[in-house]
């Protein structure tokens, strides 16, 4: 065992957290609206430019030829800077691994370049409203024509779908085969006939989420993603990574940690008068501010805990283990602990909590609460909560199928 | 012993339930959302037309001269409708406040236009760094070391603090305590503001229940009509569970509701505890039927379209004001283990 | 709404308060052994000869007509004056309602004074080796035979079988008939031939279960409760009973909140210094007492909550109201507070908690692990709080079968 | 970067993995229930034979000159056969706190004897009250005013406080500090003791996963098997959620515990903060365990016959041992939270 980061490794963080630290946008608006989306894809663009966007990849693709160390180390110090979530992550993060593994020489050249370079843009079309945490119920159709295929159908839930130029997703290429065969994985351009993209709002107000309606659009042979009829396959190739490591390395969570210790120091000595209700007796305050101390360090202990999962994990991976259902462990650990640290944040605010991010008092700009929000999806997106318990409980546990 | 209510508490709750059931659908709630801090109340002429919105005041001027056990049955469906107005502010606390700490002149001024629903009055008590409603109101209570002051908007400024749950309009109030806003002083005003306070956070778990009955009643008839791998989502365990314990949460902080509403009407000398045992459970209970409510939702609750989150947000709000569970919980503590009274 | 008691309700816990607390016995021993079950038996026949074993029946059975007001009262000063939980409890609080629904005059007569007495104490046999969480899959067998029926089969978790007189439960009359048809609700003697009783320890090292085999056990038609082949509406009337009020009076839970307030006073005046890991500030020992300080008044709350929720049911069924699928809602409710309350106190203790009740050492005789350990078996028998948790969402919420 | 044990330590873990299965299953742990304080330990010898009981020892001792990396995993194993004989604390503490404290004549004196398993050293330090196993060790370490003592049973008396869990022999301690008895003053003996102290608790942690594993794997056999309703226990989505957190819980805690063998093997500075992370997690971990367990198990889990409350009745205890999750947290916040080092 050795958890020192060689000098290698170290210099890559140097040189990443100065980089980052000098070059972070303050203040760049939500990427929920077009005006927010376009500051967002200013600065990954930037990203790129300096070498950062996609640091594991390929140098031909854009990236540094990273190890899988090397980019836990530019995610912690990506967030540790105060970065924003990527915009470009249904790309970079979930079509990519698939593209690695399924696509072609020639769409790897065609595709990456501009994934990593934020100038073509990708949201993902997996669920339908018939088809959630069932995703093999999907009934949106692909149906053969001459050089290609005619999609039929709709998408929802397809985050940032609006701001995008192509989707990623699954369609019905043989209806007469069981649910989990006969889908086929599509690379489908937004802009062509018989494509209509509707944004919708989530529950902060950002108009992030879209459904994307097919009538006989067409999407060409070449934008056939691994076999047809294959595209469950090819999809699992894809969870397996936006469950698991690649999507959620532990940086966010130690940033968001430390923002949280910070915010504790600040609301412990501040006006505690003013933010808090009525009492005759120090001795209440004084036991409250002692349950949000309770409360403050488990969700600094499990940020932690979370990055020494992680790190066991990489070191199987490294050793040329595959991640397996274990990823479903990783999801469960990270989505709940992100909600329990922003509830925590939420808890020491008191009175101030619910202020929204127009609010001239709101502490932090409002991004607590906006955390928070966001966290409530951790549970639901990705495979809710309940299908990874089944995972666990199935493939890791060894339960028989309910 | 008969822990229930009478039959005209229970005939109020179903005529308020009815009028907020016709009157305030989840559109007028996403109305106010949009309105402005000042436009006019939608529903309020037909409260107090009712006598709801003058129901603890005194008989002499236009009121009911009711008291906690007859509101709290009603704060519940105002819950239930997430009523987008100042009913606890104005009822549950100005109205009583206002009736036994000041003086007959201020009363006369006052409490007739108030229980008509003519003039709005907000409260701003310690510890709460906004006020409701202010942009609407006619007169605010405001507390000042230990004094109380009733303030009009001409010597007040107000800058908007939108909340989360947009059909709360909260403004922080700036203005100067003068001798001409003071209406009690000393130990009088003291006890007053400390019941004032008590009753927000009774008022306010009351309405919790109200909102916390809605969410699930909106995730049950959800879970029974969605269907995924072939069958409603509602007949998973997995869900079922979730849902019972969020169903026993409910179960257990109304009756605590119940008790506090007793403690305040009777004036029980250990009414705090009562009344913190009420927003402690209730407060619990609206957050985690949230929680339930859209993991038993999925991605659809998650959506600003869908009504679910208009109910989860106030859940979310209601169950910081007026001290949340844990320091509900600490004063509780306070008072039992210390064996302070 | 009137939440004080009448004047008669306060002469009557006057009056029980009065006797108790001159006659409860201290240093009780458990009574999971043979001489600690004849002490609890002597206890509950001096409970009788007083007037005060089953206060909420007719004066002719042994009660005093109490309301069930005053049943509740009753309750609240028996386990305030730490009276020890009643060895004849599955007679009086299991049998009796079913007799009372169920039994003819005769078998009330006969059964109903020497139950009340502690004379002929009474065991359950409901469970087998087969039908837990499944009651309905029970097998053993009763088959016609002149003048009655011989049983055959085996029952289990019989709770103190080994020290009664005989035992109430169901066997299969209709092989035949669907799973919850075709059973009869029998009353047996323990003495007869064809009948062995088989104790074992249960978790905490009392011989309190049992086992009992039947090889053609001979039982009289006399000794039949209700009609043949409709047992299992039978012993519904008794879950009813079992897993909601009667059983389950806020009185035991209320009398342990106060004596683990007690504790806590204790506790954090007393050797703190020995009885905690060692540590370098000060800081650490405060922040972990506030820590005490939330569970133990959370237990306290919880045991109110629940006495609250009961005295609104009993409010509801004075008014003529039954007691349905709420049931379930408080035994939700009364199993999961009993166990964060002997936790808390269990942490409380630090240290000191592992100590067993031979322990020189052991605080209050080792009650609190013992009451852990108690409390532990709530979320299990009874019905499952899994099952009680499907009853609520499909009877209360209206939530469809599995 | 490598997070991993070497192939040695994995080899060290199947071999003691082995021998315990062999040599120490259910039965022997209910004879250890069964038996007095005193009576000789029965695996020990071998475990001696093997290098184990004397691996912390340097070499010059007959020890193996290993560390809490090489540790970590040999201990999880004695957890997960709910082993009743004292490695934590002979090995896990008393022969590193000697090694590293006392001067060469007492270390003559003992480690040799120590490391080949003839005597057995046990440890009571500040803020226990009771000692495990004194009752057949040749050797008390005692822990009185910052000095470290080292105790013959002639000079102590001892009182059996039995434990729930009866494989654990613990006593009072009666004893006077003499100077003879002293073995260590001083800034060194603060600092060894609170090495002791941090070393006790991850060595309980590392035991405590492999009692929370056990637990496990006895319940996913058992609701494997065991059917109601038609079909396996396992099979219900109730069951199968409560294992999977508990899996998640462990799987979470194991990482800690490792972390915490190299903060040790490498005395890193803030070795404090991994123990406690170590100690918080695999306390809640294990108990979380025990509790489904029981709960998977139905009535079963709960008879005295039956194995699975040797490994519950462990997970009980050690969660309370050497600072409870709660107790840890606090140390923890004390150090984040407040900036001490």
């Amino acid at each position: 065992m050795e958890l020192a980061f060689s000098a290698a490794e170290e210099a890559f963080r140097a040189e990443a957290r100065a980089w980052l630290r000098a070059n972070v946008p303050r203040d760049l608006p939500p990427s929920g609206s077009e005006r927010g989306f376009a500051a967002h894809v200013v600065w990954e663009q930037q990203l790129h430019a300096a070498g950062w966007s996609v640091v594991a990849w390929p140098r031909a693709f854009g990236g540094r030829d990273a190890s899988i160390v090397e980019w836990l180390i530019f995610e912690e110090e990506y967030y540790l800077a105060g970065a924003p979530p990527r915009v470009t992550q249904n790309g970079i993060f979930l079509l990519a691994p698939a593209l690695f593994e399924y696509g072609t020489d020639e769409q790897r050249a065609r595709i990456l370049p501009p994934m990593a370079a934020a100038e073509v843009l990708w949201a993902q079309g997996w669920s339908e409203p018939g088809a959630g945490s069932d995703l093999a119920a999907i009934s949106s159709t692909a149906t053969r024509t001459d050089g290609g295929w005619l999609l039929r159908g709709q998408k929802t839930w397809s985050t940032r779908a609006s701001y995008c130029h192509a989707m990623h997703g699954l369609f019905r290429t043989d209806p007469s085969a069981p649910r989990h065969k006969g889908l086929t994985y599509f690379l489908v351009p937004l802009d062509g006939p018989g494509i209509r993209v509707n944004g919708f709002r989530r529950l902060d107000g950002d108009l992030d989420f879209a459904e994307i309606f097919f009538d006989d659009a067409f999407v060409s042979d070449r934008d056939v993603l691994g076999p047809v009829d294959q595209g469950w396959k090819v999809a699992m190739a894809t969870t397996g990574s936006e469950r698991g490591l690649t999507l959620r390395s532990p940086g966010r969570f130690l940033a968001a940690a430390e923002r949280l210790v910070d915010l504790y120091r600040r609301t412990v000595s501040f006006d505690s008068a003013a933010a808090r209700p009525r009492s005759g007796r120090t001795g209440v305050a004084d036991a409250y501010d002692r349950g949000h101390r309770d409360a403050v360090i488990r969700a600094w202990m499990d940020a932690r805990a979370y990055q020494l999962l992680t790190l066991q994990t990489v070191t199987r991976l490294v050793a040329g283990q595959t991640l397996g259902a274990e990823s479903s462990v990783s999801k469960l650990a990270w989505s709940e602990l992100d909600l329990r640290l922003h509830q925590a944040a939420l808890d020491l605010l008191g009175p101030m909590a619910e202020l929204g991010p127009d609010a001239p008092s709101a502490v932090d700009g409002g991004a607590w609460q906006k955390g928070f929000q966001f966290a409530l999806a951790g549970p639901i997106y990705a495979g809710t909560n309940e299908i990874q318990k089944n995972v666990v409980a199935e493939r890791l546990l060894g339960l028989p199928k309910d | 012993m008969r822990f229930a209510f009478t039959d005209e508490q229970l005939e109020l709750q179903r005529v308020v339930r009815e009028l907020l059931g016709r009157e305030c659908p989840p559109a007028r709630v996403r109305a106010a959302w949009d309105a402005a801090p000042d436009t006019p109340l939608a529903v309020w002429p037909q409260l107090a037309a009712m006598g709801v919105v003058g129901m603890t005041a005194p008989e002499r001027f236009g009121g009911l001269g009711l008291d906690e056990l007859d509101l709290a049955l009603v704060l519940e469906e105002t819950g239930r409708a997430a009523l987008p107005e100042p009913l606890l502010e104005h009822t549950a606390i100005a109205i009583p406040l206002i009736a036994e700490t000041c003086d007959e002149v201020f009363c006369d001024r006052w409490l007739g236009a108030a229980a008509a629903g003519r003039a709005v009055i907000t409260v701003g008590l310690a510890g709460a760094p906004f006020v409701a409603d202010a942009g609407r109101a006619k007169l605010v209570l405001l507390e000042h070391d230990d004094e109380l002051h009733a303030v009009e908007p001409r010597l007040t400024t107000l800058t908007a603090e939108p909340s989360i749950d947009g059909a709360r309009k909260l403004a922080r109030v700036e203005w100067t305590p003068i001798s001409a806003t003071r209406v009690a002083t000393g130990a009088g005003a003291r006890a007053a503001l400390d019941l004032a306070f008590d009753r927000g956070a009774f008022a306010t778990a009351a309405q919790l229940i109200g909102v916390a009955r809605r969410l699930m009643d909106m995730t049950v008839e959800y879970v029974k009509l969605r269907t995924q791998f072939g069958r409603p989502v509602g007949s998973f365990q997995a869900v079922k569970h979730q849902l019972a314990l969020a169903h026993v949460a409910i179960e257990l902080a109304r009756p605590c509701v119940h008790r506090a509403a007793y403690a305040l009407a009777r004036r029980e000398p250990d009414r705090a505890v009562h009344v913190s045992m009420a927003k402690a459970y209730a407060s619990d209970a609206a957050a985690g039927a949230a929680r339930t409510a859209l993991q038993c939702h999925g991605a659809i609750g998650y959506s600003f379209e869908y009504d679910l989150h208009l109910w989860m947000k106030r859940a979310w709000v209601h169950a910081a004001a007026y001290g949340d569970a844990a320091w509900h919980r600490a004063r509780i503590a306070t008072a039992v283990l210390d064996g302070e009274p």
